[in-house]
């Protein structure tokens, strides 16, 4: 039964496949690549239009106000509305703009940040595209977004599109390596660039409840929490969205653009947050794991989705929480902070595995992290927050 | 045997001269410590002579000898070294005592001198080598120090270099000597080409000693010649003599010493220190060499003595004197009597020092004035130097018994009287010695009797620091006598190696009577013809010499030294000088000529050479290098600096390799 | 009918040849980094190509020369940008036809 | 691998690489370069060497293509428009192009099909990488290394300077 319920959207694509049986090979193919998008596009934006409101109400009470509770019941028909108010916005390209840059930046956008969707494994025999280094796609594909923004930033041939721009890529750079680093040691220790492969390398059980996810390593764990800072900035969330800061550039590369396509740049936002934080629960939290075995009966997307979910409240509610932070600030942590415990990372996991995954194995790579963590924190005095700020990467 | 002093003796030289060397580098402000510096040094070489003196009594005919090597020339080594024995450590006594005393008295006498510390340190310097000169054991080792006491007359005669004359005078001096040194140089040579030594002393193979002289066989006597030459220039005999009246230029102190009593000496001693030369193979002491010697003495004695007849200056009477005396040494050496001649050159050295250094005192009590004829009745005035002026005057004249200047001439007599080959000689040193008796009998009435004169209106005694040396020079005079009378010739048996009798028999004896006659006589003469010298005679005006009153032919002739200068003016530097101008001619015109043709040959040469490098090397390289830039050009052309030209290169060179492996394929 | 080996190799010839065409004509010098980029995609090209239609006994030789030729490219591509930014601050162009001398 | 992916892949390769050789606009040259490239990878794909396709897209359109425009944008001030066109370059290019192609086909043992393969795993890759090309692999990390701090020397603001 469980089984059952935990197949039944493989069960269905095949079904729906089943006319084409005789049919060639390349047609099957082409068949359910369609059927997976489509299947990806209809769940994703309705999670976007879902987590869209959601976020404004999580905020407003959070900033102990309502938040949109008009439309339909609780507000929930709220995005509909925006929707169509978006459609029907006259779409405004400024007169010196470089018309083709502009027209085709949203688009590469939304495009990469739907693409790197499809390597995610979203339940038992659910991932839409399996590739040998799908982990790889994910980074090739999402490194475009950089391209995509540029875009954006020149085509509207604007200043503060093009600072914004800069800032974005500036810090996106900064962040991907770090970002990378942390995956290595998962890749080294699961041997594989396969998504499918890291999640079952994360099944089962310690004293049989104690989920072997990588989250619970030391290396793991850090390795976690840096991914997901790098996340926050690679998505250009608060406390990182410099890029778009309101107060300073009016909405950086998007400045520009109006109607539908703000409205894909703001999709092609959300669906890259979605991503990244799909890639760490792949990665770091277990994939579609089971937390207790207790609970197998539950079907696999749905844990899974129930991680996502709890990933986007934790970004909304540091949206909510935290001020945003400087450009300088920002690179500084990158490059000297973040870089080196990413690499202690890799070592960490490289001790780990090689003291035999024990107790003792995980003492001692915590013992690598903290030593080169302290050792950090004493190299970076802080009294460097009181230096005066320099804008290197917005010149 | 070797007491530390027979093999120090080097000290004896070194520290005088070390002295000079320190007050020569002082400034001319320190006259005290200038004039403080030289005395010590003297009286440390007095002290160390007493002490050679010394250890030479230890026995009879005492030579020590220390030699040592120079340098190495070859496979032959040039030796040098030093001797003391009777002959050096009485001369060097004498030196040291009237050295000393001399230099005390020039502190008076240079009082007023700006160039006060110069003079202590010429001083020194000579006494230096002086001293040197007399230890000396080897030839070469004394015609060094030769030379020095020759630079040291030469620096000190010509001392007021202001004074035209002095310094004329200093080069005459120096010229002079250096024609007789000439030929000692090449007696040296001589001798050295023979014998292979020049050391006088060497236990036994020296050149003073049977080896040696078997060596040098035949050769002795021109060897010996060559070598007096030497004597002749240095102490004035007769063809050389004219530079030492001239010498008087110098200050007295300077004449005293060096002219009077040591260097001048020097050729004597030199004579006595290598008489075995001249003695080599003599039949009953006669050989040619001691024949020239005694022939050329006594003519130096006797024209010597007549010139000194003539003269108005006080020195160069003096001066003459000294020739005159040295000339009677020469004889008595050349008659065989060495010993004699020794005695009487230190007797001569001690009365011709105090005489010098009287007139010193009169002429600085006369306010610099040499001429005796403005003197005259002094005898008051400076009492003291009269006194010692009247002994030495005593002595030089060889009055007996008393003065040793008589002692000494007595035995020269003697000597004299008994030489085989002819009495000529005596009865002309007889001659020499009434004139002697007379030139100084008109020397003292001139200077210190009758009325006074121009010069002695103010003149004063001189001071203690003048006088001193003068009584001590007179005692030394008086007391040396006693030990050189026949009685007991004790300094005669020192020097001969003999032990000495006392005899008072000996004490008289013919010669004695003699002399003593032709002394008085000459005294006697000498009062009667000057009593009213200076002074208004019948018809003689006071200025005229009452001689050339008498004979004023002779007088001039006297006067102007014979004409000796004249006639080596018209002869001699005639000749030098005509050599000089036609070696001149031959310099500025022959020989230029040739340089400049040799010169010529060279410029055609670098002018060839200079085509040579243009035209064929600098063109072949301008060729190269331009060849090179050209090249560089061309090909820098090709390097224009344009990346896609250089990629559209690239492109075609792949494109025809590709074609080529294509139709190879 | 499946590609043969041939037509890959036009393929990356005409890419190649456009990229020389690039390098070679465009005055810009970002053009002629894209310009080598290109051509060393085509060799890349190449090498994947050769290794792929070869039997496949040995190594993945051309697979592994596709790598490094990449990450070399990278380090090229970036130090030549570098030095086009550099130049740029100092002659003001980017005109290639313009930095012709050596000396700043 | 099919025909009509190639040939839809060879037609925008081409086109994108035609593009990024011709256009008169910097940025869109910059682009259609990246266009270029991702059809490379694709080729890539369909020869089954996805490593290196997904390398490749990383490399150049995450990196390369990013630093270009970058590059564009620095050097905004003679930005223009690049009309200036050596056609004796078009000329070279042109006879190299027709060389290479001569001399493809005049080599007949170049028309073979491509056997059936195991796919290429990304553990081999790295296996082969971590044990026959492991000295290669270092000298490259040391290469890129020196390539960074190069670029970045050359880039530094440097003090006092002229401009």
């Amino acid at each position: 039964m469980s089984d059952f319920v935990d197949q039944i959207f493989v069960e269905a694509k095949q079904r729906l496949l089943s006319p084409l049986a005789h049919s060639p090979n390349w047609v099957v193919q082409i068949a359910s690549s369609l059927v997976n998008i489509l299947a990806l596009l209809a769940a994703f934006l309705t999670l976007f239009a879902l987590i869209s409101v959601l976020e404004r109400k999580i905020l407003g009470r959070m900033q102990n106000r309502y938040g949109p509770n008009r439309v339909g019941p609780f507000g929930l028909f709220q995005p509909v509305a925006d929707g169509i108010k978006m459609l029907i916005k006259e779409d405004v390209v400024p007169a010196r703009a470089d018309k083709i840059v502009h027209f085709l930046a949203p688009i590469l956008i939304a495009a990469t940040a739907i693409l790197a969707l499809g390597v995610i494994p979203y339940g038992r025999n659910m991932t839409p595209f399996t590739i040998d280094g799908g982990i790889l796609f994910f980074f090739a594909v999402g490194s475009t977004t950089e391209l995509a923004v540029f875009m954006a930033g020149w085509g509207s041939n604007n200043k503060f599109s093009m600072l914004g721009a800069m800032r974005a890529i500036a810090q996106m750079f900064s962040y991907e390596i770090p970002l990378i680093i942390t995956v290595l040691p998962v890749v080294m220790i699961v041997g594989s660039l396969t998504p499918d492969a890291i999640v079952a390398a994360q099944s089962g059980y310690w004293l049989g409840m104690m989920p072997h996810w990588f989250v619970t390593t030391p290396w793991g764990a850090v390795g976690f929490i840096l991914f997901f800072i790098s996340g926050l900035v690679e998505s250009n969330r608060t406390p990182f969205d410099v890029p778009e800061g309101e107060s300073e550039i009016v909405a950086g590369h998007m400045t520009e653009y109006s109607g539908f396509k703000y409205a894909t740049f703001f999709m092609a936002e959300y669906i890259g947050m979605f991503a990244i934080s799909g890639l760490g629960i792949t990665l770091f939290l277990g994939g579609w794991q089971t937390p207790l075995r207790a609970l197998e009966f539950i079907p696999s997307y749905v844990w899974f989705f129930t991680k996502l979910s709890i990933l986007l409240f934790v970004y909304i509610w540091i949206r909510g929480t935290l001020p945003r932070t400087r450009i300088d600030q920002i690179m500084n942590f990158a490059w000297k902070f973040m870089l080196p415990m990413a690499f202690t990372c890799i070592l960490a996991a490289a001790v780990w595995q090689y003291a035999g995954r024990g107790l003792a194995a995980w003492l001692w790579s915590l013992g690598v992290i903290a030593a080169v963590y302290i050792g950090l924190s004493i190299l970076l005095d802080t009294r460097r927050k009181f230096a005066p700020r320099t804008y290197r990467f917005a010149e | 045997m070797n007491s530390w002093i027979t093999t120090n003796l080097w000290l004896l030289p070194a520290i005088p001269l070390a002295a000079s060397l320190v007050i020569l580098s002082l400034s001319n402000a320190r006259r005290k410590s200038a004039a403080a510096l030289a005395v010590i040094g003297q009286v440390v070489a007095l002290a160390l002579s007493i002490f050679a003196f010394r250890s030479t009594l230890q026995t009879l005919g005492f030579r020590s000898v220390h030699n040592f090597t120079w340098f190495t020339f070859g496979e032959n080594a040039l030796r040098i070294g030093w001797v003391l024995d009777p002959l050096a450590s009485v001369m060097l006594a004498m030196i040291a005592l009237v050295g000393l005393c001399i230099f005390v008295f020039s502190i008076g006498y240079m009082a007023e001198d700006k160039n006060f510390t110069r003079f202590f340190a010429y001083l020194s310097f000579f006494s230096g080598a002086m001293l040197g000169l007399v230890i000396a054991n080897s030839l070469l080792l004394l015609f060094v120090f030769w030379e020095l006491v020759g630079l040291a007359s030469y620096l000190l005669i010509g001392f007021w270099i202001e004074r035209p004359s002095a310094a004329a005078a200093a080069k005459k001096a120096f010229i002079t000597t250096r024609i007789g040194d000439m030929g000692f140089f090449a007696g040296i040579l001589w001798l050295y080409g023979r014998s292979g030594t020049l050391l006088f002393y060497d236990h036994g193979n020296g050149c003073l000693e049977s080896a040696g002289l078997a060596l040098l066989g035949a050769s002795a006597t021109c060897v010996a010649l060559l070598i007096f030459c030497g004597a002749v220039g240095k102490s004035g005999q007769f063809p050389l003599h004219v530079w030492l009246p001239d010498a008087m230029e110098g200050p007295t102190p300077v004449s005293a010493l060096i002219h009077a009593a040591t260097m001048v000496a020097a050729g004597v001693f030199l004579v006595a220190r290598v008489y075995p030369l001249f003695s080599f193979s003599a039949i009953n002491g006669v050989t040619p060499s001691l024949t020239v010697v005694v022939w050329i003495g006594i003519t130096t004695a006797l024209m010597a003595a007549l010139i000194a007849l003539a003269q108005a200056d006080i020195k160069r009477t003096l001066a003459y004197s000294t020739v005159s005396q040295l000339g009677l040494m020469m004889v008595s050496l050349g008659v065989g009597g060495v010993a004699a001649g020794m005695m009487h050159l230190v007797a001569h050295g001690f009365f011709k020092a105090l005489l010098f250094l009287g007139a010193g005192s009169v002429i600085h009590g006369c306010h610099h004035e040499q001429d005796i004829r403005k003197m005259g009745g002094l005898r008051r005035l400076m009492p003291v130097t009269f006194l010692t002026y009247a002994i030495g005057m005593m002595a030089l004249t060889g009055v007996p018994f008393f003065f040793s200047g008589g002692w000494t001439k007595e035995e020269i007599l003697h000597a004299t009287a008994h030489w085989p080959p002819s009495q000529v000689p005596y009865f002309l040193l007889l001659a020499g010695v009434v004139l002697t008796a007379l030139y100084m009998t008109r020397q003292i009435i001139y200077v210190f009797f009758g009325n006074r004169r121009a010069a002695s209106q103010h003149a004063h005694e001189s001071p203690r620091v003048m006088t001193t040396p003068l009584i001590v020079l007179a005692m030394c005079t008086i007391v040396f006598s006693v030990v050189l009378t026949p009685a007991w010739p004790w300094l005669h048996g020192y020097l001969m190696g003999e032990t000495p009798i006392f005899n008072m028999a000996r004490l008289i004896q013919p010669t004695l009577f003699v002399s003593l006659l032709l002394v008085s006589v000459g005294i006697a003469l000498g009062i009667w013809v000057y009593r009213k010298a200076g002074a208004q005679d019948r018809h003689r005006p006071a200025e005229t010499d009452p001689l050339e009153y008498a004979q004023p032919e002779l007088f001039r002739f006297l006067e102007n030294k014979m004409w000796i200068d004249e006639l080596y003016d018209r002869t001699v530097i005639a000749f030098a000088a005509f050599c000089a101008r036609l070696s001149d001619w031959m310099d500025r015109y022959f020989w230029e000529g040739l340089v400049r043709a040799v010169a010529g040959l060279g410029q055609l040469f670098a002018v060839f050479t200079t085509n040579v490098d243009e035209r064929g090397i600098n063109a072949g390289v301008d060729e190269t290098t331009s060849g090179t830039r050209g090249l560089g050009r061309l090909i820098s052309s090709a390097h224009s600096g344009q990346i896609q030209t250089y990629l559209g290169v690239i492109a075609i060179g792949m494109l025809a390799l590709l074609l080529l492996y294509a139709w190879l394929a | 009918m499946t590609p043969t080996l041939q037509i890959f190799l036009v393929v990356s010839a005409t890419l190649f040849c456009i990229g020389l065409l690039a390098a070679l004509s465009r005055r810009h010098a970002i053009f002629i980094l894209i310009g080598i980029e290109m051509m060393l995609a085509a060799a890349n090209l190449n090498f994947i190509a050769f290794w792929r239609f070869s039997p496949q006994s040995q190594q993945p030789i051309g697979v592994m020369i596709a790598i490094f030729s990449i990450a070399i490219a990278a380090a090229e591509a970036a130090v030549g940008l570098a030095m086009v930014i550099a130049v740029y601050r100092h002659f003001r162009t980017t005109n290639v036809d313009q930095l012709d001398q050596l000396k700043g | 691998m099919s025909t009509a992916a190639f040939v839809v892949i060879a037609i925008l390769t081409l086109a994108a690489a035609v593009a990024a050789a011709t256009l008169q606009k910097l940025m869109h040259a910059a682009l259609s370069f990246a266009v270029a490239f991702v059809g490379v990878a694709a080729f890539f794909f369909l020869l089954g060497a996805e490593f290196v396709g997904l390398v490749l897209v990383f490399v150049y359109i995450g990196a390369v293509a990013v630093l270009i425009v970058f590059t564009i944008l620095l050097t905004r001030r003679d930005l223009g428009k690049d009309r200036s066109f050596n056609w004796s370059g078009v000329v070279v290019a042109i006879a190299v192009f027709g060389g290479l192609v001569w001399a493809i086909f005049k080599t007949q043992m170049l028309s073979v099909a491509a056997p059936q393969i195991q796919p290429l795993t990304v553990k081999r890759i790295g296996a082969v990488l971590m044990t026959d090309y492991v000295w290669p692999l270092q000298c490259v990390g040391l290469l890129l290394t020196a390539a960074l701090i190069g670029a970045l020397i050359l880039v530094m603001e440097e003090k006092n300077s002229k401009s």
